[in-house]
């Protein structure tokens, strides 16, 4: 893959418009400036618990969700920052759960790993490895039993395929036809380990063939890829009812969690390298390249999302922390 | 009253809830095509067609968690386990998923789910075909569990549970499956949570719940043979526990014992043994009794699995010893 | 598939020599013989629980471990009577089992589903689906960990591959190249639903490209199609410490197990159709063919079987039950 | 005696017994190249190879399954699950393959197996990170179950759990990795199945395991300057417990509490209440007081996690309890 590869639907690309691309541009920034923040606020222990951080990804959760209608679905991992804000959860209750305070949007009880937006069909943020998936397939099979027009994005980590949890939901979803998106977000690691470490397949997207499930492959760093590969699975569920295995090619820039000494399992050189196919900058490119938006324009969305940023930690800063007593609420429904 | 069967009490709860509300559908191996392992869905493909009554690969972890998704977004899944020893390997989805993703979502969600089978020993089906689970499952909060012991209260039982907006783990018994009952015509439910008195008595309580109600009446009938008249108490539901009617029954008859057909160790016995013996300490006149399962894997021979068990002697070996007899 | 296919390498399993012919012959007798007596006893109900019947399937057992050394393990599910008494456990302690004797190979504690002989590396008989396969793995691990020149083979059903527990361990036996070699037994069935409404892909042995592992397939009605495909799979595995997954087409006879009503999933002419494939009668043929052994010498091998199977019932008839405090043994190594 | 944190002192109990025995091998995710998650594993790669400390995919039932089927023919294997949330994952092959082979096979089988890593909730992990499930294991005959409190206790038990020829479920805890104390150098084991006094008392016997070992040390000590001398003891083994040392220390204290960070309902704790309640009945003054988790699953904010835990206020509140003062 080069550099910044071409667009190659540059028309269709321009179709979406200059609204929908620059907003798609903002809302990569916006996850990148949000996580850069929270990880501040982390090393300052405002922020607790694992944070997994989505830096490198943004391309996938951008293009993936500008490829879905509003009536579809998404559920993905513990690394979920990306998906929720692409999906349009107001990002000040994002970083207040963040915080663990009271306005969050899980009041405070889910933290990073648990950001959930049911108004928006975002259904999660899961910290199990792999259990998410099932999941997600049930959800598409509700949008079947629905004869709803909607799909499932489920996302999911490269490690994650070698869950018997991922095994078990798409043979249910090759058999059933359902419709299903399983986005393999292939960062090249679980955690410390290498794909070649603990696939004995590499490449992924071919392990559908077990199920029956088309695989598809996309450039993860690129937007447009993500959002053209997801467009046509999306098609194939919401019009044949039918599943597909996408693996994107992404990279996480920062270690597995905060903790991660991740000069371990990886070189810096490595880091670097990938780092020149930076979605944003791909992007940032492309704008001024196609003459969508002007230096001046890209500085405001840099500047609009510092802002949104600042407000997002102010609000978290200043939200109360949860009464005690609310741990005992949303255990059962009454 | 019409007599019915366990098993005809439990389909009927389910054919008269899914003839009501098409949210709920049911899947599980062998529920559809097949009627049921143990017939328990017998007609429900026939009346309810494919669409909600699904055949299901051997994949628990994956259909449970099926499931649970399905039931975070609106629809009232019915989970079959032919049996809950498969339930272990979907217990991450019931554990983690079902029951946390209210609590995670901070209310945003719920999980109307109803996950239900065969619990306990049967017949000679030896050690991983033969675990009354149920200690598990009522550890976990975020989960009810019910643990029915007629056919009268596993059909109004079942269908509060299929209403109920939370995850329910409901467990039924082969062996129990053929027993008749008197269950009243027309529609009604039973609350979760309530303890049942099934039988007064005032110089004994006998606790018991599923299947052991009915070892535990008899063993009542034999003592007051003897004179002694015992007070079965039935918790019916064993999470949340309404233990208040229990130590009320104590305080009356100052003596307890608890019959379960699970393991000892860490159980829902030993939890109803442990509130007694301190939310009525003041009254107990002889520590509580236990009457559990050995605390063996089950043994495939008739005899030793038939001795691993409760039995009616025990109980009433065990009652004679916290009433000072013998 | 031919019925009564003829052989292709006549010459190579006369090489096997006369003695292993007769006594591969004999072995399926016999457990046919052996179970068609304790059906009786169940319907009896000397026997209780659940009785797997492996008659249509004993060409798998024989053929495979036949092809093997006695220095090699092997694993299966709870439908093991073939597997045991073609290892050559003594069929008297098996039937004894069964009955719940004392003298039972699992001293009464196992039955039907729990056959095991330690000493022949017939390591069991389990009874939750799929659950022995990462079992079958960690024994092949343990070969390569000790570096003996010994395989495991790791029989499964058709169903079973729907479990995640075999997604998982086949990932582990594909990436850290262990000698195993997977026999999926398909008998078309698991329970009452056929391979087709369970399984999203239907031609099993390719699901093992998920996980670099090569698939073969071979009749599972033909004991020589089975020891072949056995014999080169395990010699992958011990030279070249890779792992096979074989799937062998059969077919069961009887129902799943005693009390199932197959009539509801299968037709009788469809049995009808798969007995015309029956494998002692296929090997039967052979052996008269090649004059390996005339029709008396048949003659004696059956009423040999009938003898031992009556022994064994005898045997277990007249064995003790197990005292009541055996069931506290066996529990923890003390 | 030299000071070593409870990391090391399981670093140093494995590399020990490796060094010994050539059948052990550890197996888990990020134990080799990354040098364990939690750094438990660290310089084991380097000390033994690739061969012996290995690296897995993250599948917790095939490398738990696997490790049982090493097991069975002779290795004997150490699974190191990244924390025992994920071994529900795994629940199956340890319930029904590791807890039942030796019961099953009539004794021909043993399975030498130690399943170790971090139980109970850390900082701020949130409901399926968080979860103390000792209980759940300590339900199930067939295993044993040990949950060290100190360094000291680590090691040598660690290195019994390592020897034994049964499956050990061994729990650590992340919060106390870091944590010192006293290590005897040299070689010694310290058996599974025997209770420890941690402190000598006579007013109020505190029975606490694993992390809570040292909340009640503390809390003694606080009760103490109020003269109260409260004797803490420690089972350090939950299954099978040895509830001898308990029974004699509350017959001689007459009161006893239970600390511990699981949920309540069907737990080691209740469990520990109700054998203290029914065994010492004579002798108790007041009825046994549990402080555990509170029923919920755990919460990701900070103060209502530690308002979920036992506290040092909350053994205080529960002491006095007993003690019928204020
Ligand atoms: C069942 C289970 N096992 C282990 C873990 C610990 N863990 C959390 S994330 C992770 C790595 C997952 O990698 P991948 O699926 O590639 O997703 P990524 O983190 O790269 O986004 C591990 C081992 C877990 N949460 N759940
Ligand atoms: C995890 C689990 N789920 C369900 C069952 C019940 N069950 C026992 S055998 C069986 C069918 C298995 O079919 P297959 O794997 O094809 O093997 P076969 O019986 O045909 O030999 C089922 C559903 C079980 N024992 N374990
Ligand atoms: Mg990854
Ligand atoms: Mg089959």
């Amino acid at each position: 893959m080069s550099d910044y590869a071409v667009q190659t639907n540059t028309e269709e690309y321009l179709s979406l418009g200059r609204n929908k691309l620059v907003e798609m541009y903002h809302t990569m920034v916006l996850i990148r400036r949000f996580e850069e923040s929270a990880a501040k606020a982390y090393s300052q222990q405002k922020i607790g618990g694992f944070l997994h951080l989505y830096i490198g990804q943004e391309a996938v959760a951008v293009g993936s969700i500008a490829a879905i209608h509003k009536e579809d679905y998404i559920i993905t991992a513990y690394r979920d920052h990306g998906h929720a804000i692409a999906r349009g959860t107001d990002p000040r209750i994002l970083m207040a759960e963040l915080f663990g305070k009271y306005t969050g949007s899980s009041k405070g009880k889910g933290g990073s790993m648990h950001f959930f937006d049911a108004e928006r069909k975002m259904l999660g943020g899961h910290a199990i490895v792999g259990a998410q998936v099932p999941l997600g397939t049930g959800i598409a099979f509700k949008a079947k039993y629905r004869k709803e027009d909607a799909v499932c994005l489920t996302y999911l980590g490269d490690a994650a395929m070698n869950q018997g949890a991922f095994h078990e939901a798409l043979n249910l979803a090759g058999l059933w036809k359902l419709p299903v998106v399983y986005i393999v977000e292939n960062n090249m690691y679980g955690m410390g380990t290498a794909v070649e470490r603990a696939s004995a397949v590499t490449e992924l997207s071919k392990r559908g063939s077990a199920y029956g499930i088309e695989g598809m492959v996309a450039d993860g760093m690129n937007v447009f890829a993500v959002y053209d590969a997801v467009k046509e699975a999306a098609k194939k569920a919401r019009e044949l009812s039918l599943p597909t295995l996408l693996e994107v090619r992404t990279y996480r820039y920062r270690g597995h969690s905060m903790s991660d000494p991740d000069s371990i399992y990886r070189t810096k050189q490595e880091i670097e390298e990938e780092k020149r196919r930076d979605p944003l900058e791909q992007m940032k490119k492309f704008l001024l390249d196609e003459k969508i938006a002007t230096q001046k324009e890209i500085d405001r969305v840099d500047e609009e999302v510092k802002q949104t940023v600042a407000e997002c930690v102010e609000f978290a800063e200043n939200s109360p922390e949860p009464p005690l007593e609310s741990m005992y609420d949303d255990i059962y429904v009454q | 009253m019409p007599e019915l069967s366990f098993r005809e009490a439990i389909n009927q709860a389910i054919a008269e809830e899914m003839e009501r509300d098409d949210s709920i559908f049911i899947v599980g191996e062998e529920v559809a095509k097949y009627q049921g392992a143990y017939k328990v869905t017998q007609g429900l493909l026939q009346k309810f067609g494919e669409q909600r009554v699904i055949d299901a690969p051997i994949s628990e972890s994956g259909f449970t968690g099926l499931g649970v998704g399905a039931a975070m977004v609106g629809l009232r899944p019915i989970v079959e386990v032919m049996t809950f020893n498969f339930s272990l390997v979907a217990i991450d989805q019931i554990i983690n998923n079902a029951a946390k993703m209210r609590h995670m979502s901070g209310g945003q969600l719920k999980v109307p789910l109803v996950i239900r089978g065969p619990n306990g020993p049967a017949h000679q089906l030896a050690a991983t075909h033969s675990q009354a689970l149920e200690s598990i499952f009522a550890h976990i909060p975020g989960l009810k569990v019910v643990v029915p012991g007629t056919p009268k209260d596993a059909k109004g039982l079942l269908k509060s549970a299929i209403r109920d907006d939370n995850p329910v783990i409901f467990m039924e018994s082969e062996v129990m499956y053929g027993l008749k009952g008197e269950v009243p015509e027309g529609e009604y439910t039973i609350p979760l949570g309530k303890t049942d008195v099934k039988r007064e008595g005032k110089d004994i309580t006998i606790i018991a719940y599923g299947k052991m109600v009915n070892l535990a009446m008899e063993a009542a009938k034999s003592l007051s043979s003897d004179g002694i008249e015992a007070e079965v108490v039935d918790p019916m539901t064993v999470r949340p526990l309404d233990d208040e009617p229990m130590i009320e029954s104590v305080k009356k008859t100052n003596r307890c014992i608890v019959v379960s057909e699970a393991w000892p160790f860490a159980s829902v016995a030993s939890e109803i043994g442990y509130r007694i013996s301190s939310k009525a300490f003041d009254y107990l006149d002889a520590p509580v009794g236990l009457v559990t399962a050995e605390d063996v894997p089950m043994p495939y021979n008739k005899i030793l699995e038939h001795n691993a068990l409760p039995t009616i002697e025990k109980i009433l070996n065990a009652a004679n010893s916290v009433l000072y007899k013998k």
